[in-house]
C-alpha cells in the first residue's frame, strides 16, 4: 500500500491549501534567482526538475531575518508600557518542494531554540509549519549530505517526503501526525496503489568520514591550518544567512523618546562584532579564530551539546562565499589529518 | 469618500526639518524674526556651526523621523565663517542629490539655499516657498510606507506630536494601524 | 538621571502674544529627564536670572534650557548665570521661541506647538551635553617679522616699542625695501631716503630687535601662541662680528661690472658689496656667484678658503689679527626661533617687461620702469639724480609714461588695479620737468586714480603747474627707429591716434606678489589668491589677520599698498600682536574636535579638508617604541570648530564638542 | 613618411595669388609635401560673412573642414591667412559646443568633428623641418636681408591660432635663415597693412604700409617675405602709391615665403611667378645669388636710397 | 595564459625563496570548476598553487588592508590592471604604503564566460610596469602582454548605459524599483567586507552612541545603509564590481556606485583610482563647482 500524488496535484494542492488561507513556501523564480517564497499563485511554484537548492534554505520563515519581539512606550511620568506581540494570528504554513537537507535542519533548530529557554517565536511558526520535502533525484555540484550524515531521501524534519517517480509522479511517505492531517485533508489529491513504484533517487559518495572530525577538533584548537584556510576569510555573513541551521541573533531597540520595539536580527560569528566587548575586547579578534569557532560550534559543540551536527551538508556557504572557501574541502583535508 | 479625501488634506501638515549654520542663516533667521517677517510655521531648524557639520547621515535621520521635506541653509559661497565649509558641504550635496534622486526621491523634498545674515526676507521666502512645495507633494507616502513597512513607528508622533505614520507588515510583529486614524490623532 | 530645568521667557508680550508659554512650561515639566520647568516675564531681567540660579540649587539641576530668544542675543548671559551657580556653562542651552517662533508666526495654537518643539529638541541635546573647559594656550610673547620694507620695520617698532622682542627677517643684504629705492615720495615730494634712513637705523638699535638680514624664513612649524621657525642666514663670507663696514673690500674687488638689483640694473656693484651707503646692518655680503675666487674654487672643486685666486678683498681688510673677510663663512646656516606671532610684511614685486611683446619684450634699453625711473631721479642714483637714458646716456627730451602696464589688463593676467601708478606717474612726471625744463612728459592712463589726501591736487599739478600731457588712452605698440622709440597709441578723448617719438619710455608696470610669496604662504599654512598675494580673514572686518591664528599681514604682501597705507597696516598688526601678547595664556572656544584613535582609519580626508590646517597625524606606539598606528590628531590650538572633519569622516571618528552627533542624533530623535 | 595634407586654395591663390599657388605647387614636390587640393571646396567667407550673419561664417568654413574630415586628411593647409584664420577659427568655436556643432552640422548637411588640424603654410614648412629645407637647397641667399613680414592673421589670435608669438613672431625668419638670408629684427612684423581696404580706402592703406616699408628699410631690408595674399598684394602693389603719395624711393620687393624657397631650389623666377610682381625683384634676386664681393658693392646704395623723405 | 601561470608561479616562487616578500596573494583552484579562490601562500613550495585563468574574478586588493595577511610581513600581490585602480586608492588615502607591497601585474583579455560586460571596455588590459610616469602605479612586474587592445574611451553615455537606464524611469518607478532591492538585503555586508575601499576599522554602520545606521534588515535600514555607503564611496569607488558579485540577493549595487562615479565625472572631472598623485575630488572643492540648485 503506497500514496502517490502527480506533479498536477501537487501543484492543485498547492492551490487548495492558498485557498484555504495557507501561507505556501516554495521555490519560485525572483529575477535570476530561485528562492523560498510566500506564493500567492501555485504557478509561480517550480517543479522539481528545475532547482537542485534555492539560494538559502526557508529557515527565515520560522526564523525571520528581522522579527520584533518586543513593544514598549512610555506611558504617563515616563512609565514604561510592555506588550508583547502576539503570533496566534498568524497563518498555518506548508513548505512545499524543499530538499531533505533544508527539511532536516529543523530537528537541529528545534533544539537550540528549545533548551533550556524555549522560544515562543521560533515555536509558535514552527507549530504552525508543515514541512512537504522532495527527494534529490539528482546531486548538485556543493552537495555533501551523505557526507553530513544525511541522503538525497533524508525524512528528518518533512512531514511528507516525496520522491520522484516515472510518468510524472511522486511516491509520497508520510512522516508525521501534521503530514497524516494534510495527507486525509486534502485526500481527493493523493491516491493509494498497491506498491510503492521505483524511485529515482540521486545516488552521492560521501566526501570525507564525518565521524573522524570531531576527534581532530578536540586536540587542535590550536592548529596553524586555520590560519592556512582562514586567512581568505572576508567576515561576511553570506554563509551563515544562506545556512539552514545557522541560528545566532543580536537584539536590538529601535525607537524615539515615546517608545519603541526590540527587534531580533540575524547575526553571525564570521563579523568581528559578533563578540566584541563593550570594553572593545574582541576575544576573538582574527578572522582565523572567527572560522574556527564556525566550524567548532558546528562540528564539536553543538554535537556536544545536542548531539546533533548543525550541518545538513547542503554546501550553500561554499557556493555562496565571495571567496570560495570550501567547507566541504576543509572538512576533507581535517578528516584527512591523524587526531 | 472625496470628502475624507479632502478632510484628510485639511488636516495634515507639513514636517519639515531645516539644518542650518550658526553664522549666516540662522543669524538671518533671527534676523527674519526680528524684522517681524511672517511665514510658515511648520519648519523646526536644527542650528550647527557650519553647513560643512551636516553629515548626509542627519538628513536621512530627518526622513527617517518622517520629515516631508529637509532643508540645507547656510553662508553664501566665499562668506563662509570658516572660509572652506560651505565649498567642501556643496560638493557633497551636489552628489547626495543627485543619488537621492536616482532612488526615487523627489528632490522638492530636499532643497539648499544659501541665505546670509542680512537675508532675513530671503529666510521667509525660502522657507514659505518649501512648506508651499512640500504641500504640493503631501506627505512623503514612499518614505513612511517603508518605515512602516520596516516597523518604524513614530511613537513621539502617535504621542501626539507633529506628523505620524503607521507601523507595518514586513517586519513581523509590528501590528498595523491605519494611517488616517494616525492623522486625526496629530490634531 | 539628568536633571534639566526649563524656564520659559515671555520677553514681555513679545513671546507671551503668540505663544502660550504656561503651556509650553507645563509641556516641558512632563518631558524625560525634566526636573523643573517654570515660565516668567523677564528671563533676562535679574530676578528672572536669580530664578535659574535658586532653581539649580534647590532642584540640584544638571543641566539648563532657556527658552526666550535667540542665543546668538542671549546665550552668554544665561551661560554666565549657570556658572555663577556652580554648573558648567555648556550645560546650559537656548530654545529659539523668539526670533525663530513668536515673532514669525501668528497662530496661537501653531506657535506654542512649534515652541514645545523647540523646547524639546534642546532638552534632549543638553541632556547629553558635556562639560567644556576653556582651551588654554601659552603664548610665547616674542614675534616674528618677515620682511624688512616700510611695513616690516613699522611693524616691529610698535611690537619692539610696546615691550615684546621681535624676530626681523630680511632677504636682502639691508632692511629698507623698494621704499629705499625711490628717490622722492608722493604727494609730498620729500626725500624717500631722508624719511626711511632713520628708521632703519632705529630698527638697528632697538634693543629688542633682533635682525636677521640677508635672511630667508625656512620652515615654520606650530601655531598661535607656539610657532618654531628655522631661519636660513645665507652665506656673506664676512664676519659680522668683525666687520665694521668700512667698505675697503668693496673698494678692493676687482669685479665691477655687475649690474646692481638695487639699482634695478642701471648701476654696478662688486661681487663682495652692500646694496647702498646706507645700508643697515652696514655690513657687506660676497656674491658667490660672481666673485673670482669662489668660481675659481669651484672649478678646481677645493673650497674658496683653500684657493689662492685673487682675495684682494680679504688683503684690503683693515681688520686684525683676523680678516673680517673669511673664505671659510661659505655655507648657509640655520637658526630657529621660538615666537607667539607672525607678522608679514614680504612686499610686492614689479611685473617683468619682458611680458610686453607689444613693447619689445623690454628689449630697448631706454624703455624702464617705474622704480628704474625712481633710480634715476634719485640722488644717490647711478646718476646722481640726472636724468639720462640708460642706452647713450644723452638727456631724453621727450619721455612717454605709460600706465596700467600690465594692470587692469586681463590679457596680461592682472585685471586688478595696482594702486600706487597713477600717483608715482604724476610724480615722475614732475621730477623729470623739474630736471629737465625743457622736456615733453606725455602720459598714457586709463583713469587717474587719486583717491587720498591730498592725492587728487598733487596729479593736477603736475598737469597744471608741470605741464605734463596727459592722453587718455592705451598704446598697442612700441618699436625702435634709430635713436628714437616710436609709441603708437590713442588719445581717446580726441579720437586721434598718436604717434611719439620719445627718448626714453617708462612703463608703471603692474605690482604683483613677490616671488616666493606662494612658497612662503604655504610654510606659514596660509591662504593666497589667485595672484599669490597674501589673504586677508575677512575682507571687512579682519583685514590684518589671516585664516591661520597668529599670523598677520602687513603691506603690500596683502595687495598693493601706498606707504602710507602700509604703514597704517603695520601698526594695525601690530596692535594685533600685542593683544595678542597681552596675557601668558590665551583661551579660547572649548567647542572643538576630537578623534576617537581606536577607530580612526588614517585616511587623512579630515587632514585635508580642515581649513585651519589644526589636523595632524600622530604616532600611536607601543612600549617599546615600535609605531604601531597612525591616527589623526586635532591641536586645540588652532581647532576653530566647524566641523567640517566630523561631516567628512566616514567611519565617524571625529567628534565635535557642543555637537557631538550624539546630540545631533537626539535633537533629531526629538522631532 | 608623406603625411596626406588637403591643400584650400581659396579665391586668392586662384586670382591675386596666382604665384603663391605656382610657387607652393612648384616646391611641395621637391620638399616631398603630398599636397591633395581639396575635392568641391567652398569660399572660407573671409571678412564679408562673419559682417552679415555669425552663422553663415561658421558654416562656410564649417563644410570645408567637413570636407577634410570625410577625406580622412592628416591635416588641412590654407596658404591664404584669411582663409586658415577663418578655418582656424571656426573649428575653435565649434570646438566643445555640442549644441552649435549640432546646428552648423545640420545646416552644412554633414558631421563635424573637428578632427583634422588646419595649419598655415609656414606651420606646415617648420614641421617639414628648416634643415630638410637647407638640404634641399641648391643656391643660398647670400646674406641678403629679408624682413619677414607676418601680418595680423597668421598668429593672432594667440589662443585659437596657438602659432608662433604673437607680438615678435620668429617663424617666417627662420625659413630665410635656413635659406642662407639675414633675417632682419624689425618692429612691425605684425602691424596692420590695411588688408581689404586696399581699393576701398588706398590712403589708409597707403599711410600703414609706408610705415612698415619705412621700419623695415631703416632696420636694413632689402626686400620682404610675406606668407599672407593680402600683405603681399599691399606692400608691392601700394608701394608705388606710397613713393608718390609721400615722395619716398622705397624698392622693396615683396616675395612669399614659398617664392624665396623656391629661388633656392634652383627654380627659375618665371616658374614661381617672381616676374608677376610690381615691384621688380629682379635685381635683388640676382644680388642675392651673385658671387659676395659684387653683393657687397650693390648693397648700401639702395637702401640708402630708401627711407628718404 | 599558460606560460603566464608559469611566469607567475616562478615569480611567486622566488620572491618568497629570497624572502622579498613574506606572503603572497594571488588565485589559487576554487572548489568547483568555473571559479577560482584567492590564494594566500607564504611558504616557496606552494607557489605551484597559484593558478591563471578566465575565472580570477575577485579583487586582491582588498587583503592589503587586512592584518590577517599583512601581520606575516611584506605582501606580494597579483593584480590585474583593473585591480591596479583599487591599489591606487588604498595609496591615495595612506592605507598602503607602496614600500610594504610588491605588485605582480597580470595582463588580462577580460574574465569570465561569457566575458563580463565590464572587460568589455577595459582600457587597462596590460598593467602599467614600473615604466608608468608617476601618474600612474607602476607594478614591480608585469606579466604578459594582453592579446585584446585596449578599449577606446568611449563617451559617458555608453560607459553609463545602465545607470542611464535607471534615471530614464520615472520617480515613482525608481522609488518602487530600489524598494524592491532593498529590501531583499539581508546585512550579510558582504558588499562592505570584499570592497578594496571599504577599509574603515569601524563602519560608520557599527557606531553605535548613537546608533545612525539601523543595523536590522529591514527595508529602511537597507535604505539607509546602501545610501549612505555609495555616499562614502562615491569619487572613491573604482568599479570593480566586487560588491555586486559578492551579494547573495543579488542587489545591482554597482548601479549605485557607478551613478557617483558618473556624477563625480560630471561634476569634478575625477575618475577615482586613475591617478596615485591626484586628490580625490571629494575632499578637494572648486570656487566654480555647480552652485545652480542652491536657492
Amino acid at each position: 500500500m503506497a500514496t502517490i500524488i502527480t506533479a498536477e496535484n501537487l501543484k492543485q494542492l498547492a492551490r487548495e491549501m492558498l485557498k484555504a488561507g495557507y501561507r505556501v513556501i516554495a521555490p519560485a523564480k525572483q529575477a535570476d534567482l530561485v528562492v523560498f517564497k510566500a506564493i500567492k499563485d501555485a504557478q509561480e511554484m517550480l517543479p522539481e526538475s528545475e532547482y537542485i537548492l534555492p539560494q538559502a534554505s526557508f529557515k527565515e520563515f520560522v526564523f525571520p531575518r528581522c522579527e520584533c519581539i518586543l513593544r514598549y512606550r512610555f506611558g504617563e511620568g515616563g512609565k514604561p508600557v510592555f506588550e508583547s506581540p502576539n503570533l496566534d494570528g498568524e497563518p498555518p504554513q506548508a513548505v512545499i518542494g524543499c530538499r531533505p537537507c533544508d527539511a532536516a535542519s529543523l530537528p537541529i533548530l528545534d533544539k537550540i531554540f528549545g533548551w533550556d529557554y524555549v522560544d515562543p517565536f521560533y515555536f509558535k511558526r514552527r507549530e504552525k509549519t508543515a514541512v512537504i520535502s522532495v527527494a534529490c533525484s539528482r546531486a548538485g555540484e556543493g552537495c555533501f549530505c551523505t557526507s553530513a550524515g544525511y541522503a538525497p531521501d533524508s525524512t528528518a524534519g518533512s512531514d511528507i517526503l516525496l520522491k520522484k517517480c516515472a510518468g510524472g509522479k511522486y511516491a509520497a511517505e508520510v512522516l508525521s501526525d501534521k503530514g497524516r492531517q494534510l495527507a486525509e485533508k486534502f485526500g481527493s489529491l493523493f491516491e493509494k496503489v498497491e506498491a510503492t513504484p521505483p524511485v529515482e533517487v540521486a545516488g552521492l559518495n560521501p566526501a570525507f568520514d564525518v565521524e573522524k572530525i570531531k576527534p581532530w577538533l578536540d586536540k587542535h584548537f590550536d592548529d596553524p591550518l586555520w590560519l592556512e584556510i582562514a586567512a581568505r576569510c572576508m567576515g561576511c555573513g553570506t554563509c551563515a544567512y544562506g545556512c539552514p541551521t545557522c541560528h545566532c541573533f543580536d537584539m536590538v531597540d529601535e525607537g524615539d523618546l515615546a517608545g519603541g520595539c526590540r527587534l531580533k536580527n540575524w547575526d553571525t560569528c564570521s563579523s568581528a562584532l559578533f563578540t566584541k566587548h563593550g570594553s572593545g575586547h574582541n576575544p576573538r579578534s582574527s578572522q582565523e579564530q572567527r572560522y574556527r569557532q564556525r566550524v567548532l560550534h558546528k562540528f564539536k559543540y553543538y554535537l556536544e551539546k545536542f548531539g546533533l551536527r548543525a550541518c545538513v551538508g547542503c554546501g550553500r556557504c561554499t557556493a555562496r562565499c565571495p571567496v570560495n572557501l570550501d567547507l566541504r574541502g576543509v572538512l576533507q583535508t581535517i578528516a584527512g589529518k591523524q587526531a | 469618500m472625496e470628502k475624507k479625501a479632502e478632510t484628510e488634506k485639511a488636516v495634515w501638515q507639513p514636517k519639515i526639518i531645516a539644518f542650518v549654520c550658526n553664522w549666516c542663516t540662522y543669524a538671518g533667521a533671527d534676523l527674519a524674526g526680528t524684522s517681524r517677517l511672517k511665514y510658515d510655521a511648520h519648519i523646526r531648524v536644527l542650528r550647527l556651526p557650519c553647513t560643512g557639520r551636516i553629515d548626509p547621515l542627519f538628513i536621512l535621520k530627518a526622513f527617517e523621523r518622517g520629515a516631508d521635506g529637509v532643508l540645507v541653509s547656510g553662508c553664501h559661497p566665499g562668506d563662509c565663517h570658516y572660509n572652506t565649509g560651505n565649498y567642501h558641504a556643496r560638493r557633497r550635496w551636489t552628489l547626495f542629490r543627485e543619488l537621492l534622486e536616482f532612488v526615487g526621491i523627489d528632490l522638492q523634498r530636499l532643497q539648499f539655499a544659501w541665505v546670509s545674515a542680512a537675508e532675513g526676507a530671503k529666510w521667509a521666502e525660502v522657507v514659505n516657498a518649501m512648506v508651499a512645495h512640500v504641500r504640493e507633494l503631501g506627505p512623503f507616502e514612499g518614505y513612511h510606507t517603508m518605515l512602516a513597512r520596516s516597523g518604524q513607528t513614530l511613537w513621539l508622533a502617535k504621542a501626539g506630536a507633529n506628523g505620524g505614520n503607521g507601523s507595518g507588515h514586513d517586519v513581523p510583529g509590528t501590528q498595523p494601524v491605519e494611517r488616517s486614524k494616525e492623522k486625526q490623532e496629530t490634531e | 538621571m539628568a536633571r534639566i530645568g526649563v524656564f520659559v521667557c515671555h520677553c514681555g508680550e513679545n513671546i507671551g502674544r503668540t505663544v502660550d508659554c504656561a503651556a509650553v512650561a507645563a509641556a516641558a515639566a512632563k518631558f524625560a529627564g525634566v526636573a523643573h520647568a517654570a515660565d516668567y516675564r523677564y528671563m533676562c531681567s535679574d530676578p528672572g536670572q536669580n530664578m535659574i540660579r535658586q532653581a539649580i540649587k534647590e532642584k540640584r539641576l544638571t543641566g539648563v534650557v532657556v527658552a526666550a530668544c535667540s542665543p546668538r542675543m542671549h546665550e552668554p548671559t544665561f551661560r554666565r548665570a549657570t556658572a555663577e551657580s556652580g554648573v558648567n556653562p555648556f550645560l546650559c542651552e537656548m530654545a529659539n521661541i523668539r526670533e525663530h517662533c513668536s515673532w514669525v508666526h501668528e497662530d496661537r495654537g501653531e506657535a506654542t506647538r512649534k515652541a514645545i518643539d523647540l523646547v524639546r529638541v534642546i532638552v534632549e541635546k543638553v541632556k547629553r551635553n558635556q562639560p567644556l573647559l576653556p582651551i588654554r594656550v601659552p603664548v610665547t610673547r616674542r614675534a616674528l617679522v618677515i620682511g624688512g620694507g616700510i611695513a616690516g620695520m613699522q611693524a616691529a617698532l610698535d611690537i619692539a616699542n610696546g615691550g615684546h622682542e621681535v624676530i626681523l627677517v630680511e632677504k636682502e643684504p639691508s632692511i629698507g625695501g623698494h621704499m629705499a629705492q625711490l628717490s622722492e615720495t608722493f604727494p609730498t615730494l620729500d626725500c624717500s631716503q631722508c624719511i626711511l634712513t632713520p628708521r632703519m637705523v632705529e630698527v638697528a638699535q632697538h634693543p629688542r630687535i633682533k635682525l636677521y638680514a640677508y635672511s630667508e624664513v625656512d620652515s615654520v612649524k606650530g601655531f598661535i601662541g607656539n610657532f618654531e621657525v628655522s631661519i636660513r642666514r645665507k652665506a656673506t663670507s664676512v664676519n659680522d662680528a668683525l666687520c665694521t663696514g668700512c667698505g675697503a673690500c668693496q673698494a678692493a674687488c676687482p669685479m665691477g661690472k655687475i649690474p646692481s638689483e638695487f639699482n634695478r640694473g642701471l648701476g654696478t656693484r662688486k661681487a663682495i658689496y652692500s646694496p647702498f651707503p646706507q645700508a643697515v646692518p652696514n655690513k657687506p655680503v660676497l656674491d658667490q656667484a660672481n666673485c673670482m675666487r669662489y668660481r675659481a674654487a669651484a672649478k678646481k672643486g677645493v673650497p674658496a678658503a683653500q684657493s689662492t685666486v685673487c682675495g684682494k678683498c680679504q688683503q684690503a681688510c683693515p681688520i686684525q689679527p683676523q680678516k673680517a673677510v673669511d673664505f671659510s663663512l661659505c655655507q648657509d646656516t640655520f637658526v630657529t626661533e621660538k615666537v607667539g606671532a607672525i607678522v608679514v610684511a614680504s612686499g610686492f614685486d614689479l611685473m617683468p617687461m619682458s611680458q610686453f611683446g607689444e613693447y619689445g619684450y623690454g628689449k630697448y634699453a631706454d624703455m624702464i620702469d617705474g622704480l628704474q625711473f625712481e633710480r634715476l631721479a634719485s640722488a644717490s642714483g647711478p646718476t646722481q639724480g640726472a636724468i639720462k637714458r640708460p642706452s647713450d646716456g644723452k638727456e631724453p627730451k621727450e619721455v612717454v609714461f605709460i600706465q596700467c602696464a600690465g594692470s587692469r589688463d586681463n590679457a596680461k593676467g592682472c585685471p586688478y588695479c595696482s594702486k600706487i601708478c597713477c600717483m608715482y606717474t604724476a610724480k615722475h612726471t614732475m621730477l623729470y620737468k623739474h630736471k629737465v625744463h625743457d622736456g615733453k612728459a606725455y602720459v598714457f592712463y586709463m583713469d587717474v586714480r587719486a583717491a587720498g589726501k591730498n592725492y587728487d591736487e598733487f596729479w593736477r599739478r603736475a598737469v597744471e603747474e608741470d605741464g605734463a600731457v596727459y592722453l587718455r588712452g592705451r598704446v598697442s605698440r612700441i618699436y625702435k627707429r634709430g635713436g628714437k622709440l616710436v609709441v603708437k597709441g590713442v588719445d581717446t578723448l580726441s579720437g586721434e591716434l598718436m604717434e611719439i617719438q620719445a627718448d626714453m619710455v617708462v612703463l608703471a608696470t603692474a605690482a604683483v606678489a613677490q616671488p616666493g610669496a606662494e612658497q612662503l604662504a604655504q610654510r606659514l599654512n596660509t591662504a593666497y589668491d589667485m595672484y599669490k598675494f597674501f589673504s586677508e580673514a575677512h575682507p571687512k572686518l579682519r583685514p590684518v589677520e589671516t585664516n591661520t591664528a597668529g599670523v598677520f599681514l602687513a603691506g603690500a604682501c596683502q595687495a598693493p599698498k601706498d606707504i602710507p597705507d602700509a604703514v597704517a597696516q603695520a601698526s594695525a598688526a601690530a596692535s594685533k600682536v600685542q593683544g595678542l601678547f597681552s596675557s601668558q595664556e590665551l583661551e579660547r572656544d572649548p567647542t572643538i574636535a576630537h578623534v576617537n584613535e581606536a577607530t580612526c582609519a588614517a585616511c587623512w580626508y579630515c587632514v585635508d579638508v580642515c581649513p585651519y590646517g589644526a589636523i595632524q597625524k600622530k604616532e600611536i606606539k607601543d612600549k617599546q617604541g615600535r609605531l604601531i598606528k597612525l591616527v589623526a590628531e586635532v591641536n586645540e590650538g588652532v581647532c576653530q570648530g566647524c566641523g567640517l572633519c566630523a561631516a567628512t569622516c566616514r567611519s565617524k571618528s571625529v567628534e565635535l564638542d557642543g555637537f557631538k552627533d550624539e546630540q545631533v542624533y537626539a535633537e533629531i530623535v526629538a522631532l | 613618411m608623406s603625411s596626406r595634407i588637403a591643400y584650400f586654395p581659396g579665391c586668392s591663390l586662384e586670382g591675386t595669388a596666382r604665384d603663391y599657388a605656382l610657387s607652393l605647387h612648384a616646391i611641395a614636390p621637391k620638399l616631398g609635401l603630398q599636397l591633395e587640393e581639396l575635392l568641391d571646396w567652398n569660399c572660407c567667407g573671409a571678412t564679408a560673412a562673419h559682417n552679415l550673419n555669425h552663422k553663415l561664417s561658421l558654416a562656410l568654413p564649417a563644410r570645408i573642414l567637413a570636407l577634410a574630415e570625410r577625406g580622412r586628411y592628416e591635416s588641412l593647409v590654407a596658404p591664404c591667412a584669411s582663409c586658415f584664420h577663418r578655418l582656424i577659427a571656426t573649428r575653435h568655436a565649434l570646438d566643445g559646443k555640442k549644441a552649435l556643432r549640432k546646428e552648423i552640422e545640420d545646416i552644412i548637411e554633414m558631421p563635424c568633428q573637428g578632427t583634422v588640424p588646419v595649419k598655415n603654410i609656414l606651420q606646415v614648412l617648420l614641421e617639414l623641418g628648416t634643415d630638410k629645407i637647407a638640404a634641399a637647397c641648391t643656391r643660398k641667399l647670400t646674406g641678403l636681408k629679408i624682413a619677414s613680414y607676418y601680418g595680423c592673421l597668421l598668429v593672432r589670435p594667440p589662443q585659437v591660432t596657438k602659432f608662433d608669438d604673437p607680438e615678435a613672431p620668429r617663424s617666417m625668419d627662420q625659413i630665410i635663415k635656413a635659406l642662407g638670408g639675414t633675417p632682419v629684427e624689425w618692429g612691425l612684423k605684425t602691424e596692420c597693412c590695411g588688408g581689404g581696404f586696399s581699393m576701398s580706402r588706398t590712403d589708409v592703406v597707403c599711410k600703414l604700409v609706408r610705415e612698415i616699408l619705412d621700419n623695415a628699410a631703416f632696420e636694413g631690408a632689402e626686400a620682404f617675405a610675406v606668407a599672407c595674399p593680402m600683405c603681399q598684394s599691399n606692400l608691392d602693389l601700394r608701394q608705388h602709391n606710397v613713393n608718390q603719395r609721400y615722395g619716398t624711393a622705397f624698392k622693396l620687393p615683396a616675395l612669399y615665403v614659398t617664392q624665396w624657397i623656391g629661388l633656392c631650389l634652383g627654380l627659375s623666377e618665371r616658374e614661381l611667378g617672381v616676374d608677376q610682381h610690381f615691384v621688380d625683384a629682379h635685381a635683388v634676386v640676382r644680388k642675392a645669388f651673385a658671387p659676395p664681393a659684387e653683393a657687397a658693392k650693390k648693397a648700401p646704395a639702395d637702401v640708402a636710397a630708401a627711407g628718404k623723405a | 595564459m599558460a606560460e603566464a601561470v608559469e611566469e607567475l608561479r616562478a615569480l611567486a616562487r622566488d620572491l618568497l625563496a629570497k624572502g622579498t616578500v613574506q606572503v603572497f596573494v594571488g588565485y589559487g583552484k576554487g572548489a568547483s570548476p568555473g571559479r577560482t579562490a584567492p590564494l594566500i601562500i607564504t611558504s616557496a613550495d606552494r607557489a605551484a598553487e597559484l593558478v591563471w585563468d578566465k575565472h580570477c574574478l575577485n579583487n586582491l586588493a582588498v587583503y592589503l588592508t587586512r592584518s590577517e595577511v599583512t601581520k606575516r610581513g611584506k605582501v606580494g600581490i597579483v593584480v590585474k590592471g583593473c585591480d591596479a585602480r583599487a591599489v591606487t586608492g588604498l595609496l591615495q588615502e595612506g592605507q598602503v604604503a607602496r614600500e610594504n607591497v610588491v605588485i605582480v601585474g597580470m595582463s588580462c583579455d577580460g574574465m569570465g564566460e561569457p566575458l563580463l560586460e565590464a572587460c568589455g571596455r577595459c582600457d587597462v588590459h596590460t598593467p602599467a610596469g614600473k615604466d608608468a610616469d608617476a601618474h600612474h602605479l607602476a607594478c614591480d612586474y608585469v606579466i604578459g602582454k594582453a592579446a585584446v587592445p585596449d578599449a577606446q574611451k568611449e563617451d559617458e553615455g555608453a560607459e553609463y548605459a545602465d545607470v542611464a537606464r535607471i534615471e530614464a524611469l520615472p520617480l515613482a518607478e525608481r522609488w518602487a524599483f530600489w524598494q524592491e532591492q532593498f529590501g531583499r538585503c539581508v546585512r550579510c555586508y558582504a558588499c562592505r567586507q570584499v570592497c578594496p575601499l571599504c577599509y574603515c576599522k569601524r563602519c560608520a554602520v557599527e557606531k553605535n552612541e548613537p546608533q545612525w545606521l539601523a543595523t536590522s534588515a529591514h527595508t529602511a535600514g537597507n535604505f539607509a545603509w546602501h545610501v549612505i555607503r555609495a555616499m562614502h564611496l562615491a569619487g572613491r569607488c573604482v568599479g570593480c564590481g566586487a560588491c555586486e558579485r559578492a551579494c547573495p540577493q543579488h542587489i545591482p549595487l554597482s548601479l549605485l556606485n557607478k551613478k557617483m562615479a558618473k556624477a563625480v565625472l560630471q561634476h569634478f572631472k575625477y575618475r577615482a583610482g586613475n591617478d596615485p598623485t591626484a586628490a580625490p575630488a571629494v575632499k578637494t572643492f572648486e570656487l566654480s563647482d555647480e552652485n545652480d540648485y542652491f536657492r
